[in-house]
């Protein structure tokens, strides 16, 4: 398989599917003309032409309701916004009207949108800039939200979303467009929404992630194998729907378990995470499942204050031996 | 600007009632024969209401006979259609039975949305009714996809986009009119000005009040239409949605009316005169209006009109039965159309099952 | 102490922080001639005038907005959203902006507003009318949120709201309007925001909760009584920030725990409450800590359907029975 | 609507430049001066971004120097001014110290926003600087709301509510111009129409490009203006301040300037012909242009432009050193600012240290 970037993963997939379907078409801000703020849909605009790769007018609300609209007719939107934090603008239609149109018209119309978004920060984007909210969205039923971590996953769970016939929202990350990995040049290669995945088999505790948080796991049990530390790695892949059984059979096996998120603490995807584990796990945990997560604060701009309010490696290596430390209970 | 406005004001007055000379009969017949089964219906649901065999919010269109009947008289198959909560009229005159909308007040299985909507959430996909959408403004950027959709497949119809005048207000508003007149879309937006939003009058609300205008920012044509006449809001209608079809020109219609009760059943309509409403529901009903002009041309007589009254009211009395004996929906099916693509680690049948299981034991 | 609605100590209240103030003022849709959708404001326009109690047209994002810039400059708005389902249209405004002025800018500007709205479901209102987001905003460093479950803490909580210099979301209930209690009528009366309150002393298991559902879980334990279980209701009050220290404490002395939330079950408020507990409580646990929440999916119309989709006390019952079965760990 | 039409018509075009003879040299100097003060600010501060001294996101005001010395030139210190995110000039015009301008971008604790904000996010309480706003349109119902209050509160001044072109296509724009007008609220919305939202011309935006005709949706009263002339921006923007804060009258002035560079310090651009976009640059520059005209007028000559030219050279090099020599915010206050309102169960310095303790550890 050859090895590409997690950008290019996108946008061959776009390419793709725009060539296969001609339902299919791209609708966003900058995305054309200008290659897309990211440059995920670099290219396109010149190669299927403005009616299939759509520069919209700054109104988010507008052309996401509008893409659901026209997939209600049988057209397959994808659409970008720019990152998630202007999602917020667009929130009513995803949630009051896309999640719910097949539900409560009793099945008489399909969604089949997908709206792709990068989450989280990088650099120094600050307060406005580097907020996670795949959580809101993985709260409301009708929707399917993906994040995946790497090139590979990127491909198969984008070709997917686009052929699903539901609203899914695909959440990309900043710090991944550039990261690199092995991904199958096969046409019909997919992966299954709503099925996470083993990373990386272990046997002394259980980390589990999704998008850039599990690149940072990897990592970390890599380097914590050399001190014998055994980490399994379930990367989520689905926030909705959420694949409890992966998890919980990794923890049955493990003991233990941290979550990694780069959202805030309170009220985020770790949360649901402990709580689904200590309610289909309880007897075989020895340890509290730890959390590392963003510490709550409007990301400040300054470097060192940033720095220190995003989750990283080191603080996963604390959780871990925190919950490593956590003796057997019958021992107590 | 100048041009398109003196324009405008023409077209608004060209608007005014027309004679019935050079109107089929059997046609205008049927006009009011679907304007009365609006009314009935409406007055029939509040009645069902206030039995409580109809539950949460519920908004009639008493008063909007007229426009409801000549916007669909207007429309061809191929068009689609997007409305706002109150919609019960729209559905059954755009084709739907009203045995299937009054089940679906009812919430049964049988009802235009399976009993999952209720009264703000009505849909019939063959008709092409896409939906009464109970969000301010959220039909407008869904209409303007729907639009979008038509020109991207080159397929031929507008899409008609009913709202009411205090919709004008809210952001989904500018940013659906911009698209749909950047992009040259087959959209009329089509806003049922029954001078209210609930309380709030349209002075209060908008700071252009002549709404009809509010296109000026899109470059956007806009009318003004007597919406207690079925003939001049069909007409207008047709011309407008012709211009929309062929010449991609999208276009406001402000159809006025007068809302005969409160907001909705529950609205005890207070902050208005109750007086001055009593004057203008004589003054502007529509049906009353229409049948007198089509006794005066000589049209139909009092015979027919009786006829006609007890037709509808056997009509209404059928889709009340039709409701009432029609069976819920299952628990066990509460987790069907959960998704349109299978999906693992969702809830199916068996979860449902377990729930109504458990709700034996009470919930 | 006289006994009054909800809905009257919240009017109260507005009432007298109208006439205190001069810098309070009331903003929403039909909260004056209408004399509010839920007559919480009945009679305070006439009162106070329409300079002070404003109707606003259909513009969420517009009036939530204003209402944040004229807290910037010295008011002090309450803001009603007729629903909660309403807010989506404004919610870019309350946590892209108001929840991050005061830090973003360095301490420099502050943002006295209130945002009052009823969450949850009654009745058939269906799916866009019956939802719960109070657990997304609870996720936002920079705002407060409150949920009151009687009109004691009405009153006291929205005093103090009004008073706080930061923008507060208080969290209403339909179906609690209706609901009595003793209401303090002493002028300086006030409650602190952050602090859960233990409604109810027990041994045998904690019930968490908060607004309208704390009632059931109230009823539910006056039940249990009669069979000899005692239970313990921690009615967190403050959903941001979040009371730990007071579920904890209750969890260490009765080692099991019950949460009831009328919110999606996934990634709702309850995911914290068990996250947090497992996290602080681990080896005082003696079962899992047990969710009660709302059925994943669209709020349907249909009154069966409806019901059978909303947590109630017998749901409560039966999830205190799962916990209170859970043996002692040292047992197995 | 026609007559309102017809007097913005002439406004556009009484808007044109003006002769100096009736201005006071000094007061033409110090706009000079201050107009490249911004200028070499901003190549500087491109710079130091390249060097990894700012970090986020970066936007210049390079070509829209005239724009911002004439707005500020005919505002009181009543006045507040928000803005977006393009936003360094606007503070320092308003009298902010570029030092501490420079700091924030450096993102140093003696920054205008103490560190916290950068770039996008600047802020000057004591100059009613209220914010640059990152998020487009979210600085709109914002100002509106400063313009309620100073018109709830009796007080003099006018909330001037700056943005870009793009943004008068989203919802905000909609909600909060029906607010201003319908209230009849002091608010100024200017436009700085550089005819770009990053890559997306006006016109592929707008469907009505004529910006300022665009309150015509609210009966607000709009302009256009050089925004490449220091003293017509100025005047334009007393006359409708005046107008704004005595007669309640808000309005739209669209103020149209060329954008120097790309979208921000990253945007290489390449969707613009670099050749056009150099001709253009030598049209429309402000500086250059105001420089010839006070030049011709013997206000200025070749020896006061250098002299000129070296002190803001030294003023932007002390602005950067001051930015250099100033600490970071310590991590022990991560948690200041939280609340205004102290509240428990909300983490503190304690906290904070303990975070900066494990740092020590490495994060
Ligand atoms: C975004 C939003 N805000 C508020 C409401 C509550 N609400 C329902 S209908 C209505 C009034 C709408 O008035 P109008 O558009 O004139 O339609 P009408 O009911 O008069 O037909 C309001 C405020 C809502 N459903 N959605
Ligand atoms: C709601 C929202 N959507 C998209 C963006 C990304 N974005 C930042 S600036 C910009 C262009 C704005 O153009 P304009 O209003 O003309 O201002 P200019 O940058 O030209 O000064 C866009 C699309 C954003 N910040 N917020
Ligand atoms: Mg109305
Ligand atoms: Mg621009």
């Amino acid at each position: 398989m050859p090895v590409i970037t997690y950008r290019q993963a996108l946008n061959d997939t776009l390419g793709e599917e725009l060539a296969r379907d001609p339902n299919v078409l791209l609708m966003g801000e900058e995305i054309g003309k200008f290659q897309g703020s990211y440059r995920i849909t670099e290219g396109l605009q010149s190669e299927f032409g403005k009616q299939r790769v759509v520069d919209t007018p700054i109104a988010e609300e507008g052309f996401v309701g509008l893409a659901t609209g026209a997939a209600m007719l049988g057209l397959r939107p994808v659409v970008e916004i720019m990152t998630i934090n202007f999602i917020l603008v667009a929130i009513d239609q995803i949630v009051n009207h896309a999640s719910k149109i097949h539900y409560m018209f009793g099945g008489q119309a399909r969604v089949p949108l997908v709206i792709r978004t990068p989450s989280g920060g990088v650099g120094q984007l600050a307060a406005t800039h580097s907020q996670s909210f795949e959580n809101w969205f993985a709260y409301c039923p009708g929707l399917k939200v993906v994040a995946p971590s790497t090139p590979y996953d990127a491909k198969g769970l984008l070709r997917t979303s686009i052929r699903d016939d539901d609203p899914v929202i695909f959440i990309e990350s900043l710090a991944l467009y550039d990261t690199k990995g092995e991904v199958p040049q096969d046409d019909d290669y997919t992966l299954p929404i709503g099925v996470a995945e083993v990373k990386r088999q272990g046997t002394d505790i259980t980390v589990v992630a999704y998008s850039r948080m599990t690149v940072i796991a990897m990592q970390v049990a890599q380097a914590l194998e050399k001190e014998g530390i055994s980490v399994e790695v379930v990367d989520l892949r689905s926030l909705r729907p959420l694949d409890r059984t992966t998890i919980i059979d990794s923890v049955k096996k493990t003991n233990r378990a941290v979550v990694i998120e780069e959202d805030w603490r309170s009220y985020g995807i770790g949360a649901e995470i402990a709580a689904t584990i200590q309610e289909e796990a309880f007897d075989y945990l020895d340890a509290p499942v730890q959390r590392v997560a963003g510490v709550e604060v409007p990301l400040p701009y300054a470097a060192k204050l940033s720095q220190a309010s995003k989750p990283g490696a080191q603080d996963l290596i604390n959780a871990i031996r925190r919950a490593l430390q956590g003796g057997k209970r019958w021992q107590k | 600007m100048t041009k398109a406005t003196k324009a405008q004001q023409a077209r608004a007055a060209e608007n005014g009632r027309r004679d019935l000379a050079s109107e089929d009969p059997e046609q205008l017949k049927h006009y009011y024969h679907q304007m009365l089964l609006l009314r009935v219906f409406e007055e029939r649901t509040s009645e069902m209401y206030t039995k409580a065999k109809i539950g949460g919010y519920c908004h009639l269109n008493l008063g909007e006979e007229a426009t409801i009947v000549g916007l669909m008289a207007a429309l061809t198959p191929d068009d689609y259609i997007f409305t706002n909560y109150r919609e019960h009229g729209y559905v059954i005159a755009r084709g739907a039975d009203p045995g299937a909308v009054m089940a679906e007040l009812f919430g049964k299985e049988t009802g235009v949305s399976k009993g999952r909507g209720g009264s703000m959430h009505l849909f019939d996909a063959a008709k092409h009714f896409m939906g009464g959408y109970a969000i301010v403004g959220g039909q407008l950027p869904l209409a303007t996809g729907a639009a979008y959709a038509l020109k991207y497949q080159g397929k031929p119809g507008v899409v008609v986009c009913q709202m009411g005048d205090a919709t004008t207000n809210i952001g989904a508003w500018h940013e659906s009119l911009n698209l749909a007149a950047l992009w040259k879309l087959p959209a009329l937006f089509f806003i049922v000005n029954n001078g209210y939003g609930m309380g709030t009058t349209v002075e209060e609300g908008s700071a252009e009040p002549e709404l009809w205008k509010k296109g000026c920012a899109f470059q956007m044509h806009g009318e003004r239409v007597d919406g207690t006449d079925v003939l001049a809001v069909r007409d207008a209608t047709r011309r407008l949605r012709q211009r929309a079809e062929q010449e991609g020109e999208p276009a406001i219609m402000d159809v006025i009316s007068f809302r005969f009760r409160g907001h909705s059943v529950i609205d005890a309509d207070r902050y208005r005169d109750a007086e001055e409403v009593k004057r203008e529901r004589a003054r502007q009903d529509p049906v009353l209006l229409f049948a007198q002009k089509l006794t005066e041309a000589g049209i139909v007589d009092d015979a027919w009109l009786k006829e006609t009254a007890d037709r509808v009211k056997r009509e209404v009395q059928e889709a009340i039965d039709f409701a009432d004996k029609s069976p819920d929906p299952k628990i066990e099916e509460l987790f069907d159309f959960m998704y349109a693509t299978p999906v693992p680690n969702t809830p199916g049948r068996a979860e449902a099952a377990a729930i109504a299981e458990q709700i034996g034991g009470g919930r």
